[in-house]
């Protein structure tokens, strides 16, 4: 486990058209962590994961990523980076196989990695070949969850995971991320699930106003 | 996801046996027979045209499948209109609706075809932008589409809400082909339009087996809707066994 | 439901949807810019003022046609887009006036489209429009708008009900709107005086697009709740 | 409190395609109840409530919401009936009071009903004129929510209600439901918060494979 | 990053578009009605060959143009339903390789439709084509279509990058294809001998296509990924 550190941000702004989502957070999150967001709606949760993606400019403050400055260069990190949003970036005219090869296959992840992650996800047999469309909610939850699973990310960043799976589901999903941990990788939840997310995180901070308020 | 039992059940094969009645028999019978008439007359004992030679006796397919086109499109908005009136529990009306529009788009392309060989031979070309043309072409299309909203799948109850819709606005089209020609001589000054009715002398045998003619294709449409109507019962039967299974399936899965 | 609440619903409904597009000038910027590239296309592809003349009226009416599609899908894709249509359908809204208020919306913004669709053809064309004829050519406009509006909002819902709606709504609305299109071409033919047709000539058509809006628009107004709510 | 029977289902059955998303599907629920509907990932939960709402049909069995029979009619009792389903219903493009007003003026709901309902839902000031499109996930669910409210339906059906909101949001949610339901209403929800959920539920279900497992 | 990386995710991207437009069909049935209607209308609006001949080819790109903007917006539309283009740029995917790919599938899709569309010309305007002119329409076609999907994928990317992007699209789109347009109208005539060109007027035009084709593409190939990523 190594306990350099993966997201180290000072002061770091992020706008939204002229709106500071981000106004000033300073956090900094430690190899092999599991670290939990936690805040009111609105206070910036999505957005801190989003910017430790790459996915939205810092425009103050500093902010590095897995020892990258995300000022300078938001891409070449990214690969290192695995992350599940709001939306479960799926298309809904493929099957729930189709789905997940192609994101194998864009990262080089190979058969028995897909396989792996459809039954983790509980997603095998009948519901493999299923259109996407053609789920329920939580499924496609899953099915989403299988697509972060086979990129082997570093830094894991999920924004509310336990939304809409069921029992079962989260439960796996935590014992995913603590081997996703032990095998050395690092993970950051938001998330308004309290009492589960914090048996999971190793530490949780508080966002609040686009700032972080208290480290517990 | 239909089981094999939908297929080899009790009901399902002798309701295939039920397919043909003897009225349906009787009628298929007479269908042919008028038919054969209609070719022999046709092709050998009506005289050949003044200025058409033979080709004027693609008359006696083109414009029955034409009429009789019409009047499937006809019996389908009529099916469709009773079934939304009064929503009857039985989809007997759907069925007959769907069947019909079926035989009435399979007359149209009949009539599509014969016309643009009929026009090949007479105006020397397959196809021209005369009205009456385009609009039997989107006539075509209409029921294409009308039987694409059939096929579009859930409950056979939406399946006929859907269709019936559907189909009692699309007959309103026919209205429009038929008085294409009317419509577009009387506005249309460049004499765009070719009817040929004029140059056609209609002695009395070609008048007796043009009529004979739409007789016999009504009568095969009149065979095949019945038929047809039948099938869909059946294929509707068999939706439900699979349905059936299906539900089975599930309930013992999980 | 009453005429009271059909045309109370038809209102908001209309309102919001201009409001949206107002917002997001999706169609006004997706449409018109279409719109301006057929005439100019046109006019180089047949660099030729009696040609355009003659192609000017069939012009303008394939152009609003092609916007039609853009325009009926943008309108039902923003209630399918978070799933606003299902609300609507439990909310119990009276669908003779979502009919209504979509369509209405639905005319504006054509309506708007094919004055600078026969501004330019006027322009580049150079079709004279003789105030005489400028009664048809406007009775023409609105008739064959509202006969269009009627036609999309009808089959946009519709599609917009289903999966895979995307693939039906060309085939149902191409033979329903083929009237219209040939009417009105006519009728703007007439009006721009093309090929050496009088104005009195585009009336009968105009009479057949009213014959037509009037058909679409019962059968919208009594076949719409039934058509979504399935 | 009616103790009238609001929603009785006898071996419903609803087929997606020709998958039976419920598989006969037996369930009474008498007014005042806050029933909830709790179940695995696919289990049919949504279907469950979707077909409540009119929004399926159903093929099978019998199915009687607020006295009308679905298999007849399932037009009439829509608009007694408030739905939020797993989509938000909202119009990206409009501010939160727009999308608010219009569902106000479509159910003739008046300006002191959409102002309660904002400031219930924490969405008064300035994100009421803030385009839906520019929030967090969780302030659409707020908005979503307040779209419902306004509707003061006899039957309220939540899917996944809790999901995306904040702590301080849940409390509010669980305490308009409870004044609904003492006003009158009855409420079913499905979710997987289960300890939250059985806190508010008056009585709670299993829904398992499409059918009603277990009433505990 | 690597040729052989980028021809690796290109055929992954290729593929997966395709696949999806197999199974939906979303293109097919919008965009080869609307090119049928645009032929079928104007051989009804403007009946007399000579006329139609002189139109064939300006129309069949314009129609080919209309359907690069559906096709566009689709083949972006699907990557930015559900978010997956924020998961391609977080899975550091690389962008020459997406462009490469979304071109590839828009090529595919959008010579079937142009093979359509003359096919239809040649039977509805009774265009002739002799062999000898077979060669030129061959490279037009293909150059043409190369240069507008690498237009359209540049574009479609960049514009579904951003909020708002169905109204930006076209004003973006329009004036870069509109060499193309004349370029491959041009050359189709000829190809067709419309007005007494011959053959070898087209080859020129050709030229223009060719390096429109390449200026596109290279540019592309090196802007795509800058232009998604910000
Ligand atoms: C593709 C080409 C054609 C199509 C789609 C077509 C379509 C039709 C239709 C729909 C009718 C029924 C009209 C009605 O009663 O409402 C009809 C009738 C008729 N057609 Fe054609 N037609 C075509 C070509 C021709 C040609 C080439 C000829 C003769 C040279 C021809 C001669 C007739 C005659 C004599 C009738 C019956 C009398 C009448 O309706 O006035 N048609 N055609
Ligand atoms: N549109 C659809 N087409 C086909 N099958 C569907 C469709 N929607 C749902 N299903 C199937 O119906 C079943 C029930 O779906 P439903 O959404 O009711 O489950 P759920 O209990 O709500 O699950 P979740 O907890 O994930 O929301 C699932 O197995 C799903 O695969
Ligand atoms: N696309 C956008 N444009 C403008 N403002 C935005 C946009 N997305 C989010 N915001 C604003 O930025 C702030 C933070 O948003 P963010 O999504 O990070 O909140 P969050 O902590 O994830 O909330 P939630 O718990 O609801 O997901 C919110 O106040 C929101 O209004
Ligand atoms: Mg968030
Ligand atoms: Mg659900």
């Amino acid at each position: 486990m190594n306990t350099a550190s993966v997201v180290e941000m000072r002061d770091a702004v992020v706008v939204y058209g002229d709106f500071p989502a981000l106004a000033g957070v300073t956090l900094s999150v430690v190899g092999g962590e599991i670290l939990l967001l936690q805040g009111a709606n609105g206070a910036g949760k999505s957005t801190i994961l989003r910017a430790c993606a790459g996915l939205v400019p810092i425009v103050r403050g500093t902010a590095e990523v897995l020892g990258t400055d995300l000022r300078i260069d938001r891409k070449s990190v990214r690969h290192r980076v695995g992350l599940l949003g709001h939306s479960n970036g799926l298309f809904s005219d493929l099957t729930v196989r189709q789905n997940v090869t192609f994101w194998a296959q864009l990262v080089g992840a190979g058969e028995e990695e897909i396989n792996d992650a459809l039954d983790r996800m509980g997603m095998a047999g009948r519901l493999a070949d299923e259109r996407v469309g053609a789920l329920s909610a939580g499924q496609k939850r899953r099915c989403s969850l299988a697509n972060l699973v086979i990129r082997r990310a570093e830094l894991w960043l999920l924004d509310e995971p336990h939304a809409g799976l069921d029992g079962r589901g989260r439960d796996e999903l935590d014992s995913i991320l603590r081997q996703a941990v032990t095998a050395g990788a690092t993970v950051m939840i938001a998330s308004h699930e309290i009492e589960r997310s914090r048996n999971l995180a190793t530490r949780t901070v508080l966002v609040s106003g686009g700032r972080i308020k208290e480290v517990s | 996801m239909y089981g094999d039992d939908s297929m080899n059940n009790n009901s399902t094969p002798d309701a295939v046996g039920r397919v043909a009645t003897p009225a349906t028999r009787a009628i298929g019978l007479l269908a042919i027979a008028t038919m054969a008439w209609v070719v022999v007359s046709g092709l050998f004992l009506t005289p050949e045209d003044a200025i058409q030679g033979d080709a004027v006796r693609i008359m006696y397919v083109h414009v029955p499948t034409a009429w009789v086109a019409y009047l499937a499109f006809i019996v389908t908005g009529g099916a469709s209109l009773c079934w939304l009136v009064k929503k009857t529990p039985t989809l007997i009306l759907d069925r007959v609706a769907g069947a019909s529009a079926e035989i009435g788009v399979l007359f149209m392309a009949m009539t599509l075809i014969s016309g643009s060989l009929w026009g090949r031979l007479t105006w020397g070309t397959y196809w021209v932008w005369d009205p009456r043309l385009t609009t039997t072409a989107f006539l075509f299309v209409t029921y294409v589409g009308y039987l694409a909203v059939r096929g579009l799948g859930g409950s056979p109850h939406q399946r006929a809400q859907r269709s019936a819709i559907i189909a009692s606005l699309a007959v309103l089209e026919i209205p429009l082909v038929h008085f294409s020609v009317v419509l577009w001589r009387s506005l249309h000054q460049s004499a765009s339009v070719l009817r040929p009715n004029g140059d056609i002398k209609m002695d009395g045998l070609m008048l007796f087996t043009l009529f004979s003619g739409v007789i016999a294709f009504s009568l095969t449409f009149l065979w095949l809707v019945m038929h047809r109507q039948r099938l869909l019962t059946l294929r509707d039967v068999i939706e439900e066994k699979g349905l059936e299974a299906a539900i089975r399936e599930r309930k013992d899965g999980t | 439901m009453s005429i009271g609440t059909t045309w109370r619903v038809a209102r908001v409904v209309a309102t919001k949807d201009l409001r949206i597009e107002m917002r997001s000038r999706v169609v006004a910027n997706q449409v018109l810019p279409f719109a301006g590239l057929v005439l100019i296309m046109f006019a180089f592809a047949l660099d030729d003022d009696i040609l355009l003349e003659r192609v000017a009226g069939g012009l303008v009416w394939l152009a609003t046609l092609f916007s039609l599609f853009i325009v009926v899908q943008r309108s039902f894709g923003i209630e399918t887009a978070d799933g606003a249509l299902d609300s609507i359908r439990v909310a119990g809204v009276d669908p003779a006036g979502i009919f209504l208020g979509k369509a209405l919306a639905l005319v504006v913004q054509l309506l708007i489209l094919e004055i600078v669709l026969i501004g330019g053809a006027v322009v580049l064309y150079r079709v004279r429009v003789e105030p005489a004829s400028l009664v048809l050519l406007v009775t023409c406009l609105l008739l064959a708008t509202l006969g269009l509006a009627f036609v999309g909002a009808l089959f946009g819902g519709f599609a917009a009900g289903i999966r895979g709606r995307e693939t039906l709504l060309p085939l149902l609305l191409l033979p329903a709107i083929a009237p219209v299109l040939i009417g009105a071409t006519k009728a703007t033919e007439a009006a721009f005086g093309i090929s050496g047709m009088v104005t009195s000539e585009g009336w009968p058509w105009v009479g057949l697009l009213a014959v037509f809006a009037a058909v679409f628009g019962v059968g919208g107004l009594s076949a719409f709740g039934p058509l979504i709510e399935e």
